[in-house]
């Protein structure tokens, strides 16, 4: 079930920059069914007016807490770049599918490729993977060395490689450049649309899930958020990226 | 002491708020977070007699104090409605108003002779005014004698009351008003969104791909209130007023511009619980204010105090 | 380098931001804040022939992201503006737009005429769009031909390009715009207020003694952006454009969507500073963007690239 | 000279019901020339959009500090109640005129009417009169006890009738039902519009100075808060409240 809960902010600190990771105290993980679902955030009583899309990178319900990334960017992550630990966070949650983590089970190989601020997701899941005996790889981009985070926590589940598009770090390039020599049994990847693009034509014989953005709306229902099926291009049929997604697996939707 | 219940062409209402069209989709979403029984009414997203997918992405971009909407009238066409979407409603002890799409006049007649046999159906809302659909639409809604031909036509179709719901991007909103009623409209719905348009600092290229859109939220609230503060006058049909309500403040604000009940759009999107919670804080605030039923607000800033349902002393 | 220089018909601005009629009065307050010089230009508040008190108070209504006047083209008449004002804004090296207002075409004419031999009137902006005076304004601001033969009047009688000022309260902008082209007029500004009405929560009755007033402030921006990106691509005279900017970032996106100078209303109450402001940071917002010339942003949101003064990379 | 300027909040209090006394370090404490001038408060970024008037009730230049007083009324008074010591206040002013202190002289009596939040700017006016040794007499008009503020201060430079509309502190009723027995050379007030009309018709032979409220856009030049001279009533004579008043003289304007 969907909670409206305003939580308390546990903790809020700069790990790149203007990459913030903020840790609420919520009931509402209780509610959490995967990795990958996000919440929708209210960060004013008014400007802006609409809630803010962002995903649960990390959670724990035993201390009924859980942990966000975000850049900020625009009027909004400013706005809540400025809170700080003690204050309240109305926050609309949890929202929307996640990574199916079932799709690869013990002793298989997981690839986990993040773009900029699709990387936070992908942390929950590495770390449930490898929890359940999945062997992870990840390959996280990043537009410049200053941009990169948590790099050390994924190291910690697995083998990790990095790409910054100047080379300021790790390797020159794309992360579709890394992962053409890896092998895995299934891609799990979260990022800007072109890096889904690609790697949806690279490795459309792979077992894929992607995790899309689109502009949001309500968050649950007003059609903002639509996306045509792949199986019906000029047709009618649609998913939400709000509740049918974030997460599709490949060729599911047009992207 | 029941504050809130109010009686309009074809509808009973338990309280006067209701979720407006295309904000609330067809109730499904909106029933995880409580029941939907609470609300007066239910305006379900405009159905049109083909599904239809819409406009391409992005659909909304964010305003200050509001937000521009292309969603381009997506639905599952008139047989899903009827046979799906309705009948789920129907658990619940809510009226539904069915809001009437089309491009042609035999769309919106065709339409409206279904859904209004729908036994949860008990009006419907004629949609001449939708900004964000290319054909049919802007002459509906801006043009006095085809909306009047257009509503007696869809008037003879329907099985229920006819609302019609009028756009405010017209230069004389009281003579569209005028034109519907003499049409034969049983009420007005207003406002609808006025057309509007946000570009990407970036790219200089507007952030919906429809490039326009419909603006609305508290942005919109003075131009709706002016709206209706005029054609209330005007008419002697009742109106369902919208555009940017967000609390039981604006509620009783659209009263006393002359509605007879409200419908609440971007606001769920912000709060899913706006509507509830308004019905529970309205007659807090009446009581407040010195009024014993929500009627008796109706009006209030244009009627002589002899016209007034109730005076105040 | 000087990325803001602009030339519009009769104007050879430093930079393309002027205060907006109404929001500056003469002149005489802001010049205790800064140097009047620095501006672009200044639009002087309406004139009439006679004096005017304009309308009871109170004038003004706050709204979300906006407000209500309804000023009533108060303002001391051509006799004190022709003997005061414009001598007194002859200190500064700013050239003067001047507002011109009436309520039948005749005082429009003996207006513009006069006005525009003062040695620092360097344009007329022709007001067919007040929304506060109950008479003349109205036709002369929604009715094309009346709006063409006025526009036709005007541009006789004056010594100066003269910018027509369109109302946003219509149902066909393009149309409006298309016929004051056709009339003479050498550029447009836009948008003027939406109508709109505040009401009060204790008394029911509307807080504007005059009922209803123009709605100006960010809540508006969405409305101005569509009108000018549609009218721009319709016609070949230039647009200032105005409606809720108050950032070197609205000014961008005013000249995306097709103006060619902007004015500044409302956030000059907010922030007396405003303009000032704006004209500092805009350099450096362009310069960020990659813009050596503000004038490469014009149109940006319609033109094909070909079209554009300058292709980025 | 007008400035604008970001003043740091010494202290902020609530001083009766709703009723809150706030302090800030100001710079422009040096432009003010009279009692009863007033400031233009932007308490938010965007919402509410306008500046919010309240007077000036006492201020130091040696210290640069000036004291308001105001009523925690509708959405721009209710933010501004909830400011802390150490903040920062977006604050246009010094505004308008004062109240003529020199009316008065060295050993005449002034009357000093307040109402409600019309109070506040008499105080600085009280201490300056009484600097300058001239008797002052003052009635404060409040509605309610929870209401009165202010009164201990007042009391310090002179006689102090205090009256409340439902009788429960001081006498019973108007301010006008208290000042009909008193002796006085002039008469400065402020308050609500029906106190000033009561008291210019009773007292229109009197030497009477009002301070006016009116709604405000700018608060220097855009005819929002204008009256009409009261020698032309029909005509187009005016004055603006926020610049050439909020004090006149009786028959000056008409209100
Ligand atoms: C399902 C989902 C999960 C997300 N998870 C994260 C995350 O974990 N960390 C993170 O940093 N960002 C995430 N984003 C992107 C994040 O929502 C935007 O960066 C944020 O909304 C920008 O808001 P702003 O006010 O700072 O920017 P502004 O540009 O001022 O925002 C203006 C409007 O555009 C919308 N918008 C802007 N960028 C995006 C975008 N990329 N996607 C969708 N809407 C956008 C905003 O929601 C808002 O309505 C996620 C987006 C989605 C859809
Ligand atoms: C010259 C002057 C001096 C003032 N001095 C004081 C003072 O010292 N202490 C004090 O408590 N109040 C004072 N006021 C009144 C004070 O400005 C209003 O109470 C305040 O603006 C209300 O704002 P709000 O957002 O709380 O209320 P809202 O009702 O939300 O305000 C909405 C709008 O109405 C305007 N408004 C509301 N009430 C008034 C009013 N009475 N006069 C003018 N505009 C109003 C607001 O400025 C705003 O634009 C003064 C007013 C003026 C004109
Ligand atoms: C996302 C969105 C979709 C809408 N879809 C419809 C629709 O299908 N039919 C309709 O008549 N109005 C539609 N509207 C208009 C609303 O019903 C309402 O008239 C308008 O939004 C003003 O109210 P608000 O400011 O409370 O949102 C839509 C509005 C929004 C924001
Ligand atoms: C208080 C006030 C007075 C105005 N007076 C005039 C006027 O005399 N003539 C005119 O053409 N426009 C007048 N306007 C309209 C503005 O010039 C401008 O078109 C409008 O306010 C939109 O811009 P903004 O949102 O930046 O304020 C006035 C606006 C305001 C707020
Ligand atoms: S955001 Fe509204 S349906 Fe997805
Ligand atoms: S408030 Fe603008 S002139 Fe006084």
């Amino acid at each position: 079930m969907i909670q409206k809960e305003l939580c308390k902010i546990i903790s809020q600190r700069e790990i790149a920059a203007d990459i913030y990771e903020l840790t609420v105290k919520a009931k509402l993980v209780n509610e959490i069914t995967e990795p990958g679902q996000f919440v929708h955030i209210r960060v004013s009583k008014r400007d802006p007016l609409l809630r803010r899309p962002i995903s649960i990178s990390s959670y724990d319900k035993k201390s009924e807490q859980f942990t966000m990334i975000y850049r900020k960017e625009g009027k909004g992550t400013s706005l809540l770049a400025e809170l700080t630990e003690g204050m309240e966070l109305d926050i609309l949650g949890p929202l929307g599918n996640g990574f199916p983590v079932d799709e690869v089970t013990k002793g298989e190989t997981a690839l986990l490729v993040g773009g900029g601020i699709g990387v936070p997701p992908l942390y929950e899941l590495s770390n449930q993977l490898t929890a359940n005996g999945v062997k992870v790889i990840q390959v996280l981009g990043f537009q410049t060395e200053s941009a990169v985070f948590y790099e050390q926590e994924f190291l910690q589940n697995g083998e990790t490689f990095v790409a910054t598009v100047d080379g300021s770090y790790g390797s020159k390039g794309y992360v579709t450049d890394v992962m053409k020599d890896l092998h895995f049994d299934c891609i799990y990847t979260c990022g800007p649309t072109p890096m889904l693009r690609a790697i949806e034509q690279i490795f459309s014989d792979k077992k894929v899930f992607l995790s899309l953005e689109e502009r949001m709306g309500c968050g649950v229902g007003c059609f903002a958020c639509v996306c045509k099926s792949a199986d019906d291009p000029t047709g009618v049929s649609y998913k939400k990226v709000c509740s049918d997604g974030p997460v599709f697996r490949v060729g599911e939707v047009l992207i | 002491m029941n504050r809130l219940n109010i009686e309009l062409p074809g509808l009973k209402l338990k309280n006067p708020i209701m979720p407006a069209s295309g904000c609330f989709g067809f109730g499904r979403e909106y029933s995880q977070f409580y029941d939907l029984s609470t609300l007066g009414a239910i305006m379900i997203k405009a159905t049109t007699v083909e599904p239809r997918f819409g406009n391409p992405t992005p659909r909304v971009a964010e305003t200050t104090a509001g937000m521009l909407n292309a969603i381009g009238l997506q639905n599952p066409g008139l047989e899903k409605v009827l046979g799906g979407e309705l009948p789920w409603l129907s658990q619940y002890d809510v009226p539904i108003i069915a809001n009437v799409a089309g491009s042609l006049e035999e769309d919106y007649v065709a339409v409206a002779k279904a859904i209004s046999k729908a036994p949860n159906v008990h009006a419907l809302e004629l949609n001449i005014s939708c900004p964000n659909v290319k054909t049919g639409g802007i002459a509906f809604g801006t043009i006095p004698e085809v909306a009047k031909q257009l509503t007696r036509k869809v008037k003879e179709a329907s099985a229920v009351p006819v609302y019609v719901k009028l756009s405010p991007n017209v230069t004389n909103i009281v003579e569209m008003a005028k034109a519907v009623e003499d049409g034969g409209a049983d009420g007005l719905t207003m406002i609808n969104t006025l057309v509007g348009m946000r570009l990407d600092l970036k790219t200089g290229k507007p952030i919906l791909a429809n490039r326009t859109g419909g603006l609305s939220g508290p942005a919109i609230k003075p131009v709706a209130i002016r709206m209706i503060y005029e054609v209330s006058q005007a008419v002697s049909i009742p109106i369902i007023g919208m555009g940017g309500i967000e609390s039981a403040e604006d509620v009783i604000e659209f009263f006393y511009a002359g509605a007879s009940a409200v419908a609440v759009g971007t606001a769920n999107f912000v709060d899913p619980f706006v509507c509830p919670s308004i019905i529970e804080e309205l007659p807090v605030l009446l009581k407040k204010l010195g009024f014993e039923h929500i009627s008796e607000c109706q009006g209030r800033s244009w009627k002589e105090l002899g016209q007034l349902a109730y005076h105040r002393a």
